[in-house]
């Protein structure tokens, strides 16, 4: 049963660590802007057909050595889908900025179908194959199976979120984004172009979920254009789980849910004797997040603002 | 009807806003309490109308107990306030600014009618406290609309209109020019009755020895003194407390005289009066 | 031009006239547009329900399909073969908005202490874990499969069959929704909602309980949404968890704020045009999501504030039509 | 330095400032009073663009300023240290100093920095810990010297003294005089108007949205009617 | 206001302005989700559909008039169901529609077409829908009963294997399709040894697999769509869980194996109402129209949707009239050849010998299991 566990702990690290680079983007567009973007998903799904198109074009016109056109395609996703995210913020949001939260969220739901239609009309709706960037061999550890792809996902997550991290917390303009999302009068007044931080907010965010897309193709092998939808909605879950707002607070978050989502799968039906089945695995993970809430009303990392102290009188 | 504070504290984190305050208020008279920032004023006020807990001590009404109730009930129990920065319902009339603290107090007399008041009831009072406050031509303006000093005065008729027996008024005076504190000070005066306790919490010096019944001097959340007006303009470390002493001000003068002697700055310019 | 008064009066009175003309001449439309119409009224309904929490109590709550889905299971439940029960439908329709209220304050509780976005997670949730487990539920609800072959609604003994029936049926609701609601805003009730959410915080020093507050607006507006559910189902006699996905309480929300939140004639704007729009696009073929995406983002970048401006709403009509018709010295 | 004229600002429809005068020269320090709510922050909120100005001139180092993002004007020299201090509370301080340094004014980060540290030790002492969790004086250091990470020529400083003992009051204000000194001009806006006015060189008496007085700031402390006034006294 | 007086009359006449077609054409109706999650699906049946029809039209349409196919979306939402069903009816230019996909969408649209008299083929194949005793519908494709049986049949007698376990998606579909094979597998002397509900777009599969590993059944079947099927399988071989994998029709595609990969995917079985693509002349044709006309491979539907209007078009070829009346007198006495083999009606509107094949994944490729 050890051996189990620590099997299903692998999965829910993997899965984890792409919820997790998710809700990276919700969390740090939720910190300057206060808005839920629903688009976001879709950067995710746009990465993979992004990636393939320059992988593909690169090859058709004699190509390097596979490593470096991967390498090539990987960067160029993550530039072009960070760019289309500023495109975005600049078209789609900035103009509502005057009027309350739930416009912005509304113009973010209508780019999300945008974005979504838009692949499926070019590219058709089927789910494409994905080759592996990294050839999928097993490895046995810790008792259990992984796979180099596995291993691979948690890798350049784990290095995607550090990197991240140390962007934030150590760089001038990881400063200069903190200070926007605590207070967009004060950070003006020290002289940050908070417009500029809030367009870097939109290239890191989107890219970051674009790289998700890229490791979750790879994955499972398949892109389609649908698949930001479900996983966009878990991934947001999970940052609101983390505390939205807070990065370390959106990798927790990511963790946690796969870990809810794999050990739900794997125990629920054992542990209740198969009287809950695993196609309860959703309620149970939604469960979890309601009575994270009710203990934590802002998620696990996310500051608890009583309401005395908050300014802003009209939330909606 | 009494309020009292016994022995109350308050800390926030470390820093400790309030220690073992005693105070107490009568029905029939104005109070102010003063004191530098920060000495906890506006502390006491937040703590009586259930805004901050209490960290120790009691606050009572009467004999019960507010420290331990929730907010909506100590206001339903008859304390009322104004805010420091003006928190009106902008979106809303100014005549339905003062309806809504006529919503009834509980699903039971919501349901059943009883102790709830007529519409027509409800505007009769609502129209009557307008006129009172010289406010019945704006009836019907958002009061969002309403020039400053008349939010001031709508805010504070919202403090009035419940007939509450103890009012909390944070900074009526805060940003009114001379005539406007002038005539508030004059409509608080007059707003006193053997029925009612008004706590005023006020820099305005003129303001507070015009109409205060008693004054309480708070410092680093303690009492510094109390009394009547005159008691207390008397009191000298009250006027420490306020200007500073008069060595740390020598200290400060000497080195800006030794930096104005850099000269070449207007410190000498004459007086213009615009 | 004469009296200017008199002029504006029969213009208004066209106007109004005009209206009446219009919604009485719906059923004469082929039953296509009568459908389309029937569904507009269903979504005014869903509407103005949820708009009395996210417009007039300022939550946003992103799972009301749930309460739908509740009010149209409770009538495939009572009234279909399923356990052999055959209520009448208006007990039914009670029994909905009862059992709507009920879930309404259920998810109330939970949620009161949260702030907006966390509010609305939870909220999602709530719609989600609702559809899971009718989804679920084999022996109750048939799971995927639905309930198929609900008996044909009758209301006092007239049946309710074509979509011209329950054209009447959902006109009449929706007007006794949108009266009612009306009504409630200009309350006390509704004046407390207003203050509540322009400051909670000043509310509660006025005396008012938000908690009680809150949860009366989760009640009412869920009761709406488990009505608007009852007839759903009766007009469809068919029932499955795929129309009660989070999709349907985005359009729900969409509707809510593309007319002008917490402004019921704009919430009636917003349902013609969401409803409407898709079957425009039908032309469009595999584009039609495309430039529905589109249409979106345009009108709300261009018309931010909703469709509608809030100070053309239901009270501003009323005070028209009274200051000109029953007080015209006024004008 | 700078120079206001004929100022008329507010908020959407509630105006509060009804034409503002004023003038700033190179190495002075002016200090604005009045009564609280008159209009002193606003003042300031407007020159540094974070107040929608409806009419007047602003100018800066000849260079009219008015309209203006706060980021632009800050960048120009002209730095606002604001009421209440807000410093950034989930950022140390050294993040925050970091927060406010501007590149492109000629002077390293550690530079600055350590001016900064010397002037308060106390800020290096704890330059890691969270800015949330230090005391309402420290935190007026921190604001005060975050603000000059940005090299400003004018410091505006708002209530630098508010809600703190009058023994770190005095600090503050011999900080100010120090700044002064190192050839900073500034404008302090105080409540605390006998020591403003003690320090400054030139006053301006903010009255509902007007500027009622002006002078010399001595012969205004001294002035009996506006003793009885403002001072308290 | 003005903004949406505009908008509503813009929409109405639009909407009354669709595709404009001539007096004497036949206009022949579909509908499928075209948008959403199941637009693959849903697109391929409408393709499909569409060549045959082109295909007709080149050779003269039928009686010498071209026919109109006219494909609505109904976004597998049963609310946008009924609404194209009742467009449909109001046109009375229609005289016949192939639609919907998904049962649960074709449930309520039922009652509509029968009220207005359309002649309805329909390609969702949930066994209820032809028990309602509506007289206006045929099914030529199997239903679920036929799909389910045929592989359980197969590996309990002919391959022996004796445990099971299940995996569904919680849809009409899947789960109804897993039911039938459960039945026929224990009657068959098989056990099934767990059932386990995912939801329709899971893509992880992996701790559920785990799980299974424990069980360690002889076959997995499961009722689920694409790319899941794939995925699970992919997944499944890459935890090294050997059981004997079977699928539906859906899965019945190039992608299947190229997204298992051709290694993993040796040995899967799949069923499918068709003969292989290459086992007859107007298979091959078939196919190689369809990469000619839409630059893909037929997709999943798309070979059902086609057999589906060859039935739709041999009704209105042989009605005497061209309209509702004339097609309905013939729709369940039709009998046709089509891409499916044989069709004919029994008196519930199933085809009486609906086939279905059983295939086997070998080398890479879909291989005939003779019976």
């Amino acid at each position: 049963m050890f051996d189990y566990f620590l099997q299903q702990l692998i999965f829910a690290l993997a899965i984890g660590a792409i919820y997790g680079l998710i809700a990276l983007g919700y969390t740090m567009v939720y910190g300057v802007m206060r808005l839920i973007n629903f688009a976001h998903g879709e950067f995710f799904m746009l990465g993979p057909y992004v990636y393939t198109f320059i992988f593909s074009g690169l090859v058709g016109l004699g190509g390097l050595a596979p490593v470096l056109d991967s390498a090539i395609a990987i960067v160029a996703s993550f530039v072009i889908i960070g760019l289309l995210g500023v495109a975005i913020e600049r078209f789609a949001y900035r103009p509502l900025r005057a009027y309350g939260r739930l416009a912005p969220m509304l113009s973010a739901l209508g780019m999300s179908i945008v974005l979504q239609s838009a692949v499926r009309v070019t590219v058709g709706p089927q789910p494409v194959h994905f080759p592996a960037i990294v050839p999928s061999t097993p490895v046995a550890a810790l008792g259990g199976m992984v796979t180099t792809v596995q291993l691979g996902i948690l890798a350049a997550a784990v290095l995607l979120m550090v990197g991240l991290t140390l962007f934030v917390n150590g760089t001038r303009l990881g400063i200069w984004i903190r200070a926007a999302s605590e207070s967009w009068t004060t950070s003006s007044l020290l002289g940050i172009r908070v417009n500029r931080a809030v367009s870097l907010v939109f290239f890191i965010g989107p890219g970051l979920g674009a790289m998700a897309g890229i490791m979750y193709a790879s994955y499972y092998g398949i892109m389609q254009p649908t698949m930001g939808s479900v996983i966009g909605l878990k991934a947001f879950t999970a940052a609101i789980l983390g505390g939205i707002g807070s990065i370390p607070g959106a990798m927790l978050g990511g963790f946690l849910l796969g870990a809810i989502e794999t050990f739900g799968t794997a125990f629920l039906p054992i542990l209740s004797g198969g009287l809950i089945g695993t196609e309860y695995r959703d309620v149970f993970a939604f469960a979890v997040l309601i009575l994270v809430l009710l203990f934590k009303p802002a998620g696990l990392l996310g500051e608890t603002v009583s309401e005395e102290t908050t300014v802003a009188k009209k939330d909606y | 009807m009494a309020l009292a504070l016994e022995n109350v504290s308050k800390h926030f984190g470390s820093l400790v806003a309030i220690r073992n305050l005693t105070l107490s208020f009568d029905v029939g008279s104005i109070y102010s309490i003063i004191g530098p920032n920060g000495a906890g004023k506006s502390t006491v006020v937040n703590m009586i109308a259930g805004s901050y807990s209490v960290t120790s001590g009691a606050i009572r009404l009467g004999t019960t107990e507010l420290s331990r109730l929730p907010k909506h009930r100590i206001a339903q129990l008859g304390v009322a306030r104004t805010y420091q920065n003006l928190r009106l319902f902008d979106g809303m009339t100014v005549l339905e600014n003062l309806e809504v603290c006529f919503f009834p107090q509980s699903w039971i007399s919501f349901l059943s009618g009883t102790k709830r008041l007529g519409k027509a009831e409800r505007l009769d009072i609502c129209h009557a406290c307008l006129a009172e406050f010289h406010l019945s031509d704006v009836a019907d303006v958002l009061a969002g609309d309403l020039p400053y000093g008349r939010q001031k005065i709508l805010e504070l008729a919202r403090a009035f209109v419940t007939q509450a027996p103890i009012v909390l008024l944070d900074e009526p005076a805060a940003g009114l020019n001379h005539t406007e504190t002038k005539d508030m000070a004059a409509m608080i005066a007059g707003l006193k009755r053997a029925d009612r306790a008004i706590i005023l919490v006020e820099h305005d010096m003129d303001m507070v020895m015009s109409i205060s019944d008693r004054i309480d001097v708070l410092n680093y959340g303690e009492l510094l003194c109390s009394g009547t007006p005159d008691v207390v303009r008397a009191n000298e470390r009250v006027q420490e407390a306020y200007l500073g002493t008069t060595e740390e001000l020598d200290d400060i003068r000497k080195l800006a005289q030794g930096r104005r002697a850099q000269g070449g700055l207007r410190s000498n310019a004459g007086i213009v009066r615009h | 031009m004469g009296n200017p008064v008199i002029v504006r009066r029969i213009g208004l009175l066209a106007a109004l006239a005009l209206c009446v003309v219009l919604l009485a001449l719906v059923p004469k439309l082929p039953p296509y547009y009568v459908r389309v119409v029937d569904s507009i009224l269903i979504y005014i309904i869903l509407a103005v329900g949820l708009n009395l929490v996210v417009g007039y109590a300022g939550l946003l709550d992103l799972g009301f399909i749930a309460f739908y889905a509740v009010g149209a299971y409770a009538y495939a439940f009572l009234a279909s073969g399923q356990f052999d029960i055959h209520l009448p439908f208006i007990v039914i329709l009670f029994i909905g908005a009862a059992v709507g209220a009920l879930a309404g304050i259920l998810l109330g509780f939970p949620v009161l202490k949260l702030r907006g976005d966390y509010l609305a997670i939870v909220t999602l949730s709530f719609g989600e874990i609702i559809r899971i487990a009718i989804n679920n539920a084999d022996d109750l609800t048939n799971g995927p499969q639905g309930i198929a072959g609900l008996d044909r609604a009758s209301l006092f003994g007239l049946p309710l069959t074509s979509p011209v029936h329950f054209y009447w049926l959902l006109l009449a609701l929706a007007i006794i929704v949108c009266a009612g609601v009306y009504y409630m805003e200009r309350s006390i009730l509704g004046k407390a909602w207003r203050a509540m959410r322009e400051d909670q915080d000043v509310v509660r020093g006025l005396g008012i309980n938000t908690t009680t507050l809150k949860l009366l607006a989760f009640a009412l507006s869920a009761a709406i949404g488990g009505a608007g559910g009852v007839i759903f189902g009766s007009f469809q006699r068919f029932v499955s968890p795929e129309s009660f996905t989070f999709q349907e309480s985005l359009l729900v929300v969409l509707i809510i704020i593309i007319g002008g939140v917490g402004n019921i004639v704009g919430v009636i704007a917003g349902a013609v045009v969401l409803v409407i729009l898709p079957e425009v696009l039908h032309f469009a073929a595999q584009y039609r999501l495309l430039i529905y995406g589109i249409v979106l983002v345009a009108v709300i970048v261009l018309r931010p504030g909703g469709l509608v401006s809030p100070r053309f709403n239901l009270g501003f009509i009323v005070r028209k039509v009274r200051s000109l018709w029953l007080s015209p010295s006024k004008t | 330095m700078l120079k206001v004229a004929g100022l008329k600002a507010g908020y959407g429809r509630t105006q509060v400032l009804f034409g503002i005068d004023l003038e700033v020269r190179a190495g002075e320090i002016v200090t604005i009073i009045g009564a609280n709510g008159a209009g002193k922050t606003s003042t300031l909120r407007s020159i540094s663009g974070l107040t929608q100005v409806y009419a007047g001139e602003i100018e800066f180092k000849g260079r009219p300023i008015r309209g203006l993002p706060p980021e632009e004007i800050t960048r120009l020299g002209l730095a606002h240290c604001p009421e209440g201090r807000q410093i950034l509370q989930r950022l140390t301080v050294e993040e925050n100093l970091l927060a406010g340094y501007l590149p492109g004014r000629g002077r390293s980060f550690d530079e600055i920095r350590t001016e900064v540290y010397d002037m308060f030790p106390i800020l290096r002492e704890r330059r890691h810990s969270l800015a949330s969790r230090m005391s309402g004086g420290q935190q007026q250091m921190l604001a005060i010297g975050r603000s000059l990470m940005a090299t400003p020529e004018l410091l505006m400083l708002d209530e630098p003294s508010l809600g703190l003992a009058p023994k770190i009051i005095n600090q503050i204000f011999e900080i100010i005089i120090g700044l002064s000194k190192s050839g900073i001009s500034l404008i302090v806006v105080e409540q605390n108007a006998a020591v403003a006015l003690e320090i400054a060189d030139y006053a301006y008496v903010i009255d509902a949205g007007r500027c009622s007085v002006e002078g010399g700031a001595h012969n205004v402390l001294n002035d009996p009617d506006l003793k009885a006034a403002y001072l308290g006294a | 206001m003005t903004r949406n007086r505009v908008l509503l009359s813009a929409a109405l006449l639009l909407a009354s302005s669709v595709l404009p077609a001539m007096a004497d054409d036949i206009v022949l109706g579909g509908s499928a989700p075209m948008s959403g999650a199941q637009a693959e699906f849903g697109q391929s049946q409408i393709d499909g559909a569409q060549l045959y029809f082109d295909q007709l039209n080149e050779k003269g349409g039928i009686k010498g008039n071209k026919v109109v196919f006219r494909p609505l979306d109904d976004r597998a939402d049963p609310r946008q169901g009924t609404l194209v069903a009742q467009q449909f009816c109001d046109d009375s230019a229609v005289i016949g529609v192939i639609g919907h996909m998904n049962s649960g969408v074709t449930m309520p649209a039922l009652d509509i077409y029968s009220e207005c008299g359309m002649p309805q083929v329909v390609p969702a194949t949930n066994p209820e829908l032809m028990r309602m005793g509506f007289k206006t519908v045929v099914r030529p494709v199997a239903n679920d009963f036929v799909q389910g049986a045929l592989p359980a049949k197969y590996v309990t007698e002919k391959l022996g294997l004796k445990t099971a376990v299940l995996v569904h998606d919680k849809t009409v579909f899947g789960q109804g399709i897993a039911g039938v094979f459960k039945d026929n597998f224990e009657a068959g002397g098989g056990k099934v040894s767990g059932t386990h509900g995912t939801n329709p777009e899971d893509v992880d599969f992996s701790a559920l697999i785990a799980s299974i590993k424990l069980e360690n059944p002889d076959v997995v079947y499961m009722g689920a769509g694409m790319p899941q099927l794939a995925l699970f399988l992919k997944q499944m071989r890459e935890q090294g869980l050997k059981a004997q994998f079977i699928g539906p029709d859906i899965g019945f595609t190039v992608d299947f194996i190229t997204q298992v990969g051709a290694a993993s995917a040796e040995g899967a079985l799949m069923t499918f109402q068709l003969p292989p693509y290459d086992s007859s002349p107007e298979l091959k044709d078939f196919s190689e129209r369809h990469q000619a006309r839409f630059g893909r491979a037929p997709g999943p539907y798309a070979s059902l949707g086609f057999a589906n209007a060859q039935v739709m078009a041999a009704a209105v070829e042989k009605a005497e009239m061209l309209d509702r009346e004339g097609v309905l007198a013939q729709l369940h006495g039709v009998t046709v050849d089509t891409l499916l083999g044989p069709v004919a009606f029994d008196e519930n509107g199933e085809n009486t010998t609906a086939p279905m094949y059983l295939y086997v994944v070998k080398d890479g490729k879909f291989e005939l299991i003779k019976q």
